[in-house]
């Protein structure tokens, strides 16, 4: 059992690390999305297991169900806030959505 | 469920259900009416105002029901909700800002597309941050922490017409996504070490695994995703944007109470830890350091007024959290106190800062279909035109700066106490470098106040509007409770040492 | 009975300061009346406390949690303080009737003179060290607002900032004195900290006795910390005279005096107190000699001599500091109304710009004269006597070195005295304009101030067994008039400081067949108005602030990707941290 | 276990990849693969009900949006340079991953079993509070999407036209009654007297 918990875990760190790797790399903001979208995941596999170690995968099918609803909802508020960028001025990029700095 | 239970309930989570059950109403009250008459009598701003009143009520009751009995619980299922003196704190800080927002946007707002959206919003959110400080169960308590991050992406960028706005209400969302995704990792992490949720059952399952790498990390985890919410440099850079760009009650807000409610959620997650490490306490000292002095120095070169208040704010989170460290670290029960009480001060005077601010932002650009930043040049003879804002905003800034006889200066009085009551070494010299930082914050409080006393007023001055009779009353409030509690620092103990007590108890027991 | 005198010293002021604002600036007269009226109020609640004076608190409040009780004393230490500062602010605000008519803001002008003057009434009165920071501070929020009075000039609004800065800076060193004091005796009142002091830790109280150093000489103006008051002249001159003058520098003097009992034993602490007095008064006399600004050069002497003071107590002569500290305040009140009635009427600080005002302004020069005269030290003004019990205690008491630096310091301020009534009063008028005589409330204030230079050294007897009666803590060297009389006439030191004055006079007489020198003298000119590398310090201080800070805005890129490495990287770093202490 | 293996390798490469290709289709495409991969993969720990979930708002739903939200937006900004280097991201998200992992790993092994009630049982009972707090979620997001997105509402905007109008006459003799321009600067009087 040992074994199998650890190679989840690794797998959940796996899309830890990629969605972080990608929300540093990638400039569109739909990819920024995607990205956070891999990064629940991630976080969705760690509360199953997490219950499954204490005995309760129920209960961490649970907590599951109501992260995806809930980063769903995170998920489509970004788009549009996407798709309302792009209306107003015409770019997705990440680099001309900095105007406030200093 | 039948009557009989629901008369039962305990009277606090009226305090949570009714403005979550007040938010549809205002909506479809607001839209409804707007389409009957498509005119511009906005019913939504006073159906908000009965709604944000009207949670008074149970405030009361509950107020009551603690004194007499203290903490107060309520389980469904699994879960707990627990009125304990923290959650006080933040209901206390809550509801009252939440009403004098309400009442400020009143004017500020009217007229804006979206005005039923925003006030259904901001009723929703002041519920939601009652029931996030009362969460008892961990994985609950995240879910109210990304309800109330839900419900102020809209608000934040509400000006959807405004790239600027959009490009805050980017940033702010994705980090907190980021932060959220921390924080539930965490969440798994210590469900699979301790087989539980519950803040009592995991601070009773953590005592027996003191050396769990496991608990570290979640900790660790913690600290950082509720911290990006606090703004923890070098997690803030989303608020400097944020606080700056949204409208100004609701930059009130999220200075005044957003923050604080992350940092009530940060210490809720970590205390049941406490037993794991006694480093959580030099972590927050740490980072209370750093944000002094990232937010100071970066406040000194700001030229927008919201900007440089945002600025401020974290600079402010760092006084709290150097409290915090020292009550953690030390166990140090005055440092909690102290902490806490600059926390409501902090919700005063920040609170009348962007109102006030905002205030002038409306008079001399918004009214006028304008969406140029305030700066701080707009300023200068405003006290001519608008007497009574200058002097709010001047008290405001003053607090701020931590200036005798204002409430700042009580709140950061009773940290320094704490800091010298530890009576290391360390800390003593920490303390004097807090002490410098509030000196080194009135290079650019004062300028300000200059600004807004000088003779020869501003174009933009000169070409403002009257300040509408509503949006005084809440900067009359909050001034007046600036120099009433700052005679009277006792004033507010009632509220201050019972979360005290509670956070002590919290990661003591 | 006492404790309702206290009551309305403070609260009075305050109130008028709260009714001058309501009063409104568009009725300028009313807001003049009701502040000369609330002032001279305070002043006579002041003086009712005079024979009212006990050594125990006589209000006391409990503010619960970590602020204690907040308690007043009126003792002879506070009560002489309070009565300083409402007498001489109702003198200030009676000269501001036509010296600031038809002023904008008047209502902020009065409403902050008035908090002024309760506050400092508060400072001194309290008997908790707790309201004492408060007032400090409350002091130094008014003595800031009112230098930037005129803030559309940018001058003034760079000295107001400047002086807040440096005051709160030193205000540190109170603080942590306060709490250290608070932490280890369980409570906030100063006769505690005076009866228990040597029961502290030796550490603990080296470390208090240092840090209210610390603050007494950002709020004296002592070297370093001293070149915030030259800018702070940017004010008001009545704001000068009262603020910057006679009361609110006072205050660090103030405070050493106090705890004097509880200090005087910290090893290198009377030491370090002597050196920053001997260096202040004779670093700050050399300034003024060179400075050509009527109000700096006042300044410049108000530095000198609190230095004086600051080196009395360094010597033990705690008696001697505050008796010069009422000369001084009585005869520097006298020279800045006079200097700003002066101003006022020529429409120029330049003393190159002014000459020959004797003949156009004869009143204003009689009392110039005599303030002028009781700097320098002549026989028989007020502060004659009091320099010279400062300088007798030094020759008893302290190094023979410092003495000499001292009397020599004497001989500068009678020459930079004279060089500034000279230059002013007579020779040829510099200036084009057509000048008047002071006007009625100008003279109203005036007079009463320069009758007190003349006679204020008479109450010497009566002084000191007021103190003596008061303070249980202190061991005074008080004296009687005839002791007083007796003692310095026969003195050979008395006559050696008069000889050094009447050098420095004869400096001043012979200036045109000592020209040769100049030129020698012009590096150290402008070494002087660079207040001998302070102001250097300071520059340095603020740049490296702002280069810090712009360097950090680099960090705020404003990109969404670099905001997620902050992220990240405090995730690191918090992982890194709890590894480490595990 | 093996099984395990192959999927978070599978999972992790589609992630990688939605994020490295050059087309915004492609990039949906690649993470409603992760999800699916994802789902079968919560299957295969035995959370059936959450994996049907999973398959159907992570896979389905959610790639619905994204198409529809790309279609509206179009292409734009992919595969340029990223604005954070190449080695510290890569190395950043590295040492954070090898950080926790440090921390979490090995995972110990499942404690005793304890009896659990059923899904629903878990879920509508003891997680009922989570869910009564969702339906506040659920509306938040509905109105946060109308807010930010919302077509011109016709009769609002006609009112704030209205109204604006009003304002803005209200405006005009205001700035014509005070001058815009500064006066002139008159020297501030040279000392202050």
């Amino acid at each position: 059992m040992t074994t199998e918990f650890t190679i989840i875990a690794g797998g959940v760190l796996c899309l830890l690390g990629v969605g972080l790797y990608g929300l540093l790399t990638v400039r569109n903001l739909f990819q920024v999305i995607i990205a956070l979208q891999i990064l629940v995941k991630g976080a969705i596999i760690a509360l199953v297991a997490a219950g499954k170690i204490s005995g309760q995968i129920n209960l961490g099918q649970s907590l599951a169900v109501t992260v995806i609803v809930a980063d769903t909802i995170v998920a489509v508020i970004g788009l549009a806030l996407a798709v309302q960028v792009k209306r107003l001025t015409g770019s997705l990029d990440v680099k001309n959505l900095a105007t406030l700095r200093r | 469920m039948d009557m009989n239970a629901l008369t039962n309930l305990p009277v606090f989570l009226w305090l949570i259900w009714l403005p979550l059950l007040w938010s549809p109403v205002v909506y479809l009250i607001g839209r409804l009416a707007r389409r009957r008459m498509a005119t511009d009598t906005a019913v939504a701003r006073w159906v908000a105002l009965i709604a944000i009143l009207s949670t008074w009520l149970p405030f009361a009751w509950t107020w009551q029901a603690f004194k007499a009995s203290g903490p107060l619980s309520y389980t469904l299922g699994t879960i707990t909700l627990r009125l304990d003196g923290l959650s006080l704190l933040l209901a206390t800080a809550v509801l009252a800002l939440s009403t004098l927002v309400v009442i400020y946007s009143n004017t500020y707002m009217h007229g804006e597309l979206g005005e039923s959206k925003y006030y259904a919003m901001l009723v929703a959110i002041s519920g939601v941050m009652v029931g996030l400080g009362c969460a008892a169960d961990l994985f609950n308590l995240w879910l109210w922490f990304e309800a109330m991050a839900i419900t102020s992406y809209l608000l934040v960028a509400f000006y959807r017409d405004q790239a600027a706005s959009l490009e805050a209400g980017i940033k702010y969302l994705v980090q907190s996504a980021v932060g959220s995704v921390f924080v539930l990792m965490g969440i798994a992490l210590v469900l699979a070490q301790t087989g539980t949720l519950d803040i009592v059952q995991i601070q009773a399952a953590a005592a027996g695994q003191s050396d769990s790498w496991v608990l570290l990390a979640a900790g660790g985890l913690f600290i950082v995703g509720f911290g990006v919410k606090i703004a923890i440099v070098p997690m803030h850079t989303w608020l400097p944007d944020a606080h700056s760009q949204a409208p100004s009650g609701i930059s009130a807000m999220l200075s005044g109470v957003v923050i604080e409610a992350g940092l009530i959620a940060l210490l809720r997650a970590l205390a049941p830890l406490a037993g794991t490490t006694t480093t959580w306490g030099i972590l927050l000292i740490i980072f209370g350091v750093s944000n002094m002095v990232v937010g100071n120095l970066l406040a000194l070169r700001q030229q927008q007024v919201k900007r440089l208040l945002a600025f401020s704010s974290i600079a402010h989170v760092g006084y709290m959290l150097i409290g915090l460290g020292i009550a953690i670290y030390f166990g140090e029960a005055a440092g909690a106190e102290g902490s806490f009480f600059h926390l409501l001060s902090h919700t005063m005077m920040k609170g009348l800062a962007f109102l006030s601010a905002g205030a002038l932002l409306y008079v001399m650009h918004t009214a006028r279909g304008e969406h140029d930043p305030l700066l701080i040049a707009d300023l200068a003879g405003a006290s001519q035109k608008y007497p009574l804002v200058a002097l709010v905003f001047s008290i405001a800034l003053l607090g701020l700066g931590g200036l005798p006889p204002l409430v700042g200066f009580m709140s950061k009085w009773q940290i320094l106490v704490a800091g010298f009551e530890t009576r290391s070494l360390m800390m003593v010299g920490i303390i004097a470098f807090v002490a410098l930082n509030s000196v080194l914050s009135l290079a650019y409080y004062a300028p300000m106040v200059n600004a807004v006393y000088r003779k020869r007023p501003s174009t933009a001055v000169l070409s403002g509007q009257p300040v509408p009779a509503m949006m005084n009353i809440p900067l009359v409030l909050l001034a007046a409770a600036i120099l009433i509690v700052g005679f009277w620092p006792s004033l507010v103990n009632g509220v201050v040492q019972p979360a005290g007590t509670a956070l002590m108890a919290a990661f003591g027991g | 009975m006492s404790a309702w005198f206290i009551i309305l010293t403070i609260g009075l002021s305050w109130l008028g300061a709260v009714c001058v604002w309501l009063a409104g600036d568009n009725r300028p007269r009313a807001q003049h009346a009701l502040a000369v009226c609330f002032s001279l109020a305070a002043g006579a609640a002041a003086l009712a406390l005079i024979p009212n004076t006990a050594d125990k608190a006589v209000i006391s409040l409990d503010a619960g949690s970590v602020f204690g009780l907040f308690t007043f004393v009126a003792d002879g230490l506070g009560v002489f303080l309070a009565v300083v500062a409402t007498v001489i602010g109702s003198l200030a605000v009676i000269f501001s009737v036509e010296y600031m008519r038809g002023e904008a803001q008047l209502g902020r002008y009065y409403a902050l003179v008035l908090l002024f003057i309760g506050s400092m009434a508060g400072l001194v009165l309290t008997g908790s060290l707790f309201l004492m920071f408060v007032f400090w501070e409350m002091t130094a929020l008014c003595s800031y607002a009112l230098i930037s009075f005129y803030n559309d000039d940018p001058k003034a609004v760079r000295g107001g900032i400047k002086a807040l800065i440096i005051t709160q800076f030193g205000g540190i060193g109170l603080l942590a004195g306060t709490l250290a004091a608070y932490v280890y005796l369980g409570d906030y009142q100063i006769n505690t900290l005076l009866a228990k002091a040597q029961t502290l830790p030796g550490g603990v109280l080296s470390f208090i006795a240092f840090a209210f150093l610390f603050a007494a000489m950002a709020k004296s103006a002592q070297v370093p910390f001293h070149t915030w008051l030259p800018d702070a002249m940017e004010a008001p001159t009545p704001v000068s005279a009262l603020i910057h003058a006679a009361t609110m520098v006072n205050a660090g003097v103030y405070l050493l005096a106090r705890f004097y009992p509880a200090f005087a034993e910290v090893a290198g602490w009377k030491t370090a107190v002597l050196l920053i007095g001997l260096i202040t008064a004779l670093l700050a006399a050399l300034t003024a000699v060179v400075a050509t600004d009527l109000k700096r050069v006042l300044a410049y002497s108000t530095v000198s001599q609190l230095g004086y003071m600051v080196y009395a107590i360094g010597v033990g002569g705690v008696f001697a500091s505050q008796f010069h500290l009422f000369s001084h305040a009585v005869f520097k009140a006298l020279l800045f109304l006079g200097a700003g009635a002066v101003i006022h009427a020529t429409g120029t600080r330049d003393m190159r710009q002014m000459g020959g005002l004797r003949k156009q302004m004869p009143v204003v020069s009689v009392v110039f004269i005599i303030g002028a005269a009781a700097l320098a030290g002549l026989p028989i003004l007020n502060g004659f006597w009091s320099k010279e019990l400062i300088l007798e205690g030094g020759l008893e008491n302290g190094p023979i070195w410092a003495y000499g630096g001292m009397v020599l310091g004497a001989g500068i301020t009678a020459y930079y005295t004279l060089r500034m009534v000279s230059l002013v009063f007579f020779g040829q008028p510099q200036g084009k304009k057509q000048v008047h005589d002071a006007g009625s409330p100008m003279k109203t204030a005036l007079i009463p101030l320069a009758f007190g230079t003349l006679t204020t050294w008479l109450l010497v007897g009566l002084f000191g067994s007021w103190l003596q009666a008061t303070l249980p803590y202190h061991e005074l060297h008080t004296m009687t008039i005839g002791e007083m009389l007796l003692r310095i006439a026969s003195e050979p030191a008395t006559w050696l400081a008069l000889g050094v004055i009447a050098l420095g006079i004869a400096a001043w007489l012979l200036r045109g067949r000592l020209a040769g020198l100049a030129p020698a003298l012009s590096g150290f000119g402008r070494a002087a108005a660079n207040g001998f590398g302070a102001e250097t310090l300071n520059r340095g201080a603020v740049a490296l602030t702002q280069r810090a800070a712009a360097a950090l805005q680099v960090t705020q890129t404003g990109q969404l990707n670099w905001n997620v490495l902050g992220i990240m990287a405090a995730l690191v770093v918090v992982l890194l941290v709890l590894a480490g202490a595990a | 276990m093996y099984l395990n293996l192959v999927l978070m390798i599978a999972a992790a490469l589609c992630a990688l990849q939605a994020l490295r290709t050059k087309q915004l289709l492609a990039s949906a495409l690649w993470l409603a693969c992760t999800s699916g991969i994802v789902a079968g993969w919560l299957y295969a720990l035995g959370a059936h009900e959450v994996a049907v979930i999973e398959l159907s708002v992570g896979a389905g739903l959610v790639t619905v949006l994204f198409v529809f939200g790309i279609t509206i937006a179009g292409e734009d900004a992919l595969g340029l340079r990223p604005l954070v280097p190449w080695a510290l991201a890569g190395s950043l998200a590295l040492a954070l991953i090898g950080l926790v992992g440090w921390f979490i790993l090995p995972v110990a092994e499942a404690s005793t079993a304890v009896t659990e009630p059923t899904f629903s049982t878990t879920l509508w009972d003891q997680r009922g509070l989570d869910m009564l707090v969702q339906i506040g979620l659920i509306f938040a997001g509905v109105l946060g999407i109308l807010g930010i997105l919302a077509e011109k509402e016709t009769a609002e905007e006609q009112a704030i036209a209205n109204y604006k109008a009003r304002q803005t006459t209200l405006i005009i003799p205001q700035t014509q009654a005070y001058p815009l321009e500064l006066p002139s600067d008159t020297p501030i009087k040279e000392s202050h007297v």
